[in-house]
């Protein structure tokens, strides 16, 4: 096994595949399935402060090489998770990434309080916690904010502010590509002190039901996610990998190891796996041999050989 | 990856796989089938059908592109499955009857062999009836209604328990029907699904007891339970 | 056969089923796969003022669900089209787009011109000629202009201007789904005197070629296209015609009767058709054929009882 | 759609496959083939290899998703042609050899078959030798090189003309070897298509007389006109 440990924010990941939220629960699904102490990192299921139910209707659509989700942030909230997932997270090896959303800038700040607090107490108990925060300012399914932080520059620099004082974790900021500027919106955050850029979060997209002739989607629109969107993410990751000095998590339709290895030579510094997940329920592990073989076969010792050279 | 036995299609857009392998299933369970790398997205849930000591039977209705895919495999070729999923039906003991409409009638088969004391079988169809053969051995009274509405034949008192996996339609009338009887009402649910082991809040949906998910929570839930107001098949 | 017509711009289109520029050639190529004069219209190659030889390299490569291309407007020249092209164009039905490209707003004003005389003679004399100009302010694949008069409404605003008070033909503006604010620069067009609306064009997307280490296209980005972005494209299209008076021709990954009628739902006038007559030489054929089934099976008279309805 | 009367597996990774139809092609054309229906987008530009009077055979090398789906195509089967396309082969009357490598035999055979006097053929494989046996009973010589160079064995002065098709480095090799001599060379060359038809500019590509569409303007072209120096070949 070639060593494949990547660092983002003064964190060492064991090597560059973190599973994206949303995707892969608080992996104790996922455990069923396979080691998944053998990953990188896991940034759990997008959290609030209170419990939300999600939205209702149709969730889920196909498209062509992707998916629609209209899930809307469904989670037992901040409280629970930190009470009922964290006996889970202590057990396990990855970075643990808490996935933070919300709808307006109270409850990211509180949010993000709650989290850290908690991190600060089990750390003093040498116990594992929560390694770094991943503010979600992008998701598209929540109507009351969510997704307009993540179109404006300057709208998001206030969040990002704010949760930034907030919080002694490392935190990275999850941009959406819907966002008039990715590269403004990048550069803003490492001018605010982010630590790290995770990008991107789903396209905001639509599906129309010719026959009931509405949306498919109660929201009307949902988020695109999976193979459909890879060449677009991966132009975006290396568009802001070139402008910022901070660490990129990459992402978006990454589905075999030649596809973590392109976001890797785009810059990213890990990557995150989403709707592979589904498509491969054992993805983690065979993204991590298939990486293996490639570095086997072009003689790279590490990642940091090939990171950015394009 | 497994190996498929037989595809053989038994109707109209009717289809049985069988699969090679030694599984441990519960009756009501499904798995996530997959026969195709990309496309489409995502895996395909299928109940179980029936068991055998090598192999699994699904038996599933072509509708669209995955299920087209499906009816194309053939002997020899591979298909990917995982599972078993989902909680599958509560083993009661008692008088029991099983309702299934159209392609639902697919996990009762593997249902009715787990009754010592065979339950009687009810199997309504829009236009043509099959697979009913297959249920003879396992059925006390196997009742069989095409084109009509099969739930008028069954005198709900007679049971405890019922069974049913069928149209949102069917099973909500199955409900009422049941409604204020001593009668207890197990219902199999269909709902997209992207992960199937409840990682993903796809398939979630609200029911009186909170949202529930119908990959890891169901496919079965009491019909008490259900929120029969809201969409809850998708 | 139920009655298509459609109108955008005061001209009559006897279907919704028009051809994206760039996949249809001239039409000539097509017209031996299947019967063109049933098309409702045709939007031409990107032209420019001068001859241009295209991009180096490759050219073209598959994604999930799309593709990706990197053309670089390869064209004979707008005095060629005329001359040549021409030729062929008068003899057929369809409605005549000439889809103009350019490097620089002395390029695009020329060229208009060019095509506005050449049309105003040919009118003259009681010949067919070039019915609309489809301004192509997007395209991803051409360095020196291209894509950045398609990002920022201010600085389109300044060549629909300039072509606007060039040209007496009826003029549509094609926006890029790179733009900063699609809803924004739908609207500046409108204000600028546009008669229609043409979107999307590509995204901005990439391929890296793990072994040779290098973006596959020379140009480094290339253009997105197919199936894989029409959930994108539909909401864009959907948002743009909630916002403007004007008609929209939508387009993006339409591969199917039922796409078609999703974006004449979602408010699009008529569509185009690009990619995926790659995908089917006698797309056009059988789109026609798929909508009349549809309106058939729905009851549908006219495409205005469902036009917008979402 | 057309049938599919056969496809098999010739050698590692060769596949021939027959279709039904009754088919009339130039020597040196190709068709656009799909057997799928959205997924992979585009449809794969195969030579035609063969021509009888009720079916039409091609040959290809299973190197990515299209092709690994061909191969799955069996008996009965359907898959859609669109044409013949390309320009072909300009038939020359004068001493000629056929000059294949690789998968790019595949054009010669139907190739060899439009001469009345036999041509020499020469064809040369990396490690395995396939379809060696069809060409003979229309070559005046046949000549099988694996593992090595077959060019070493030709004397270029022999020919009027040569028909080549195979890796890009042995056209330009032939092109190279016969410079100067009193030979016309053809050169088929392969490049990625979209339309296949000359609509899309994708298959593009600079020659000595400006840019040439490979699908409509090739894929053959005199080895003198070709650019050597740009990469045709992509
Ligand atoms: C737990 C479970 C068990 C199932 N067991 C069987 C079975 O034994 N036999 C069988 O034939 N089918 C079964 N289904 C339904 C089956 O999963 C769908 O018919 C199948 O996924 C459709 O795929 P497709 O690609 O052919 O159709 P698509 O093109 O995806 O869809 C075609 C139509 O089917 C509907 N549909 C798609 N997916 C689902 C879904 N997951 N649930 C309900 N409707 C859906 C769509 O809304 C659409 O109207 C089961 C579903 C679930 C959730
Ligand atoms: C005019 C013409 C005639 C051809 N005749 C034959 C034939 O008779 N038999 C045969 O086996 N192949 C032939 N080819 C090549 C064949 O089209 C490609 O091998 C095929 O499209 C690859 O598809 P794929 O999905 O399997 O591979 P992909 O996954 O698309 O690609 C796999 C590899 O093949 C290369 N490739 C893909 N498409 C082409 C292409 N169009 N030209 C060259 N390289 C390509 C890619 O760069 C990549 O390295 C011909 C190509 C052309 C242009
Ligand atoms: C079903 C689903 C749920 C998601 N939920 C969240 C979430 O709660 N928070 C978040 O930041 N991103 C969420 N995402 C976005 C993913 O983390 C990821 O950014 C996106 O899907 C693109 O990556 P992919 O193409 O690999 O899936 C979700 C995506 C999907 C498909
Ligand atoms: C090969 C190719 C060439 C194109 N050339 C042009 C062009 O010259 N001018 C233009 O406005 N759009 C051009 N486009 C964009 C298409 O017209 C269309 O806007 C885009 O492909 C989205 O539609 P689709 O997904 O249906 O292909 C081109 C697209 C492709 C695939
Ligand atoms: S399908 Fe993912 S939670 Fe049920
Ligand atoms: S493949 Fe489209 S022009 Fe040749």
């Amino acid at each position: 096994m070639k060593n494949l440990a990547c660092e983002v924010a003064g964190i060492r990941f064991q090597n560059p595949i973190v599973m994206a939220s949303g995707t892969f629960g608080f992996g104790k699904e996922y455990a069923k399935m396979y080691d998944i102490n053998k990953l990188g990192g896991i940034s759990c299921k997008g959290l609030t402060l209170h419990p939300r139910k999600g939205n209702g209707g149709a969730r889920l659509m196909e498209t062509s090489g992707g998916m629609l989700n209209s899930i809307g942030l469904e989670n037992p909230g901040i409280d629970a998770f930190l009470r009922e997932e964290m006996k889970f997270w202590e057990t396990i090896e990855p970075v643990k990434i808490a996935n933070l959303g919300g709808s307006n800038i109270e409850e990211y700040v509180l949010g993000a309080m709650k989290i850290t607090q908690d991190a600060e107490e089990r750390r003093k108990q040498n116990r594992r916690a929560v390694d770094m925060i991943e503010l979600n300012i992008s998701c598209p399914n929540v109507k009351e904010g969510g997704v307009a932080f993540g179109i404006k520059t300057e709208v998001a620099r206030e969040v990002v502010r704010e949760v930034r004082q907030m919080t002694s974790l490392p935190l990275a900021v999850k941009l959406s590509p819907n966002a008039e500027n990715i590269v403004h919106m990048a550069v803003m955050c490492e001018e605010e002190g982010a630590e790290a850029i995770s990008l991107v979060n789903t396209f905001t997209g639509m599906k129309i039901d010719i026959y009931q002739r509405t949306s498919v989607f109660k929201n009307m629109y949902a988020g695109l996610s999976g193979p459909a969107i890879k060449p677009i993410a991966l132009r975006m990751v290396h568009e802001v990998a070139k402008q910022v000095e901070v660490p990129v998590m990459g992402m978006g339709g990454i589905a075999s190891a030649s596809d973590v290895i392109e976001f890797i030579m785009a810059g990213a510094s890990v990557v995150q796996i989403g709707t592979y997940n589904f498509m491969n329920l054992r993805a983690g592990e065979e993204l991590l041999a298939g990486i293996n073989s490639y570095m086997e076969l072009e003689n790279i010792q590490s990642l940091d050989e090939i990171r950015g050279i394009i | 990856m497994h190996t498929i036995l037989s595809n053989e299609c038994i109707a109209k857009g009717i289809y049985v796989m069988k699969v090679k392998g030694h599984f441990q299933v519960k009756m009501g369970q499904f798995f996530m089938l997959r026969a195709w790398e990309n496309h489409p997205i995502l895996s395909r849930p299928i109940s179980v059908c029936n068991v055998e000591h090598e192999h699994i039977e699904f038996m599933y209705k072509v509708v669209g592109e995955g299920t087209r895919l499906f009816a194309r495999l053939r002997e020899g070729d591979s298909i990917q499955l995982e599972g078993p999923f989902g909680n599958g039906f509560v083993h009661e003991s008692g008088r029991v009857a099983l309702v299934g409409g159209g392609i639902g009638i697919a996990p009762l088969l593997y249902t009715a062999k787990q009754f010592r004391n065979k339950p009687d079988i009810f199997l309504g169809f829009r236009d043509q009836a099959y697979l009913t053969e297959a249920y003879k051995p396992f059925a006390n009274e196997l009742h069989i209604c095409v084109n009509g509405n099969v739930l008028d034949h069954i005198e709900w008192t007679r049971y405890d328990y019922v069974y049913t996996c069928g149209p949102y339609a069917m099973m909500k009338a199955v409900a009422d029907l049941t409604k204020g009887l001593d009668v207890k009402v197990y219902v199999s649910f269909e709902k997209r699904m992207a992960c199937g082991i409840g990682a993903c809040y796809g398939c979630s949906t609200p029911s009186k007891h909170g949202n529930k998910k119908v990959c890891t929570d169901g496919p079965v839930f009491l019909a008490e339970e259900v929120n029969w107001h809201e969409e809850f098949s998708l």
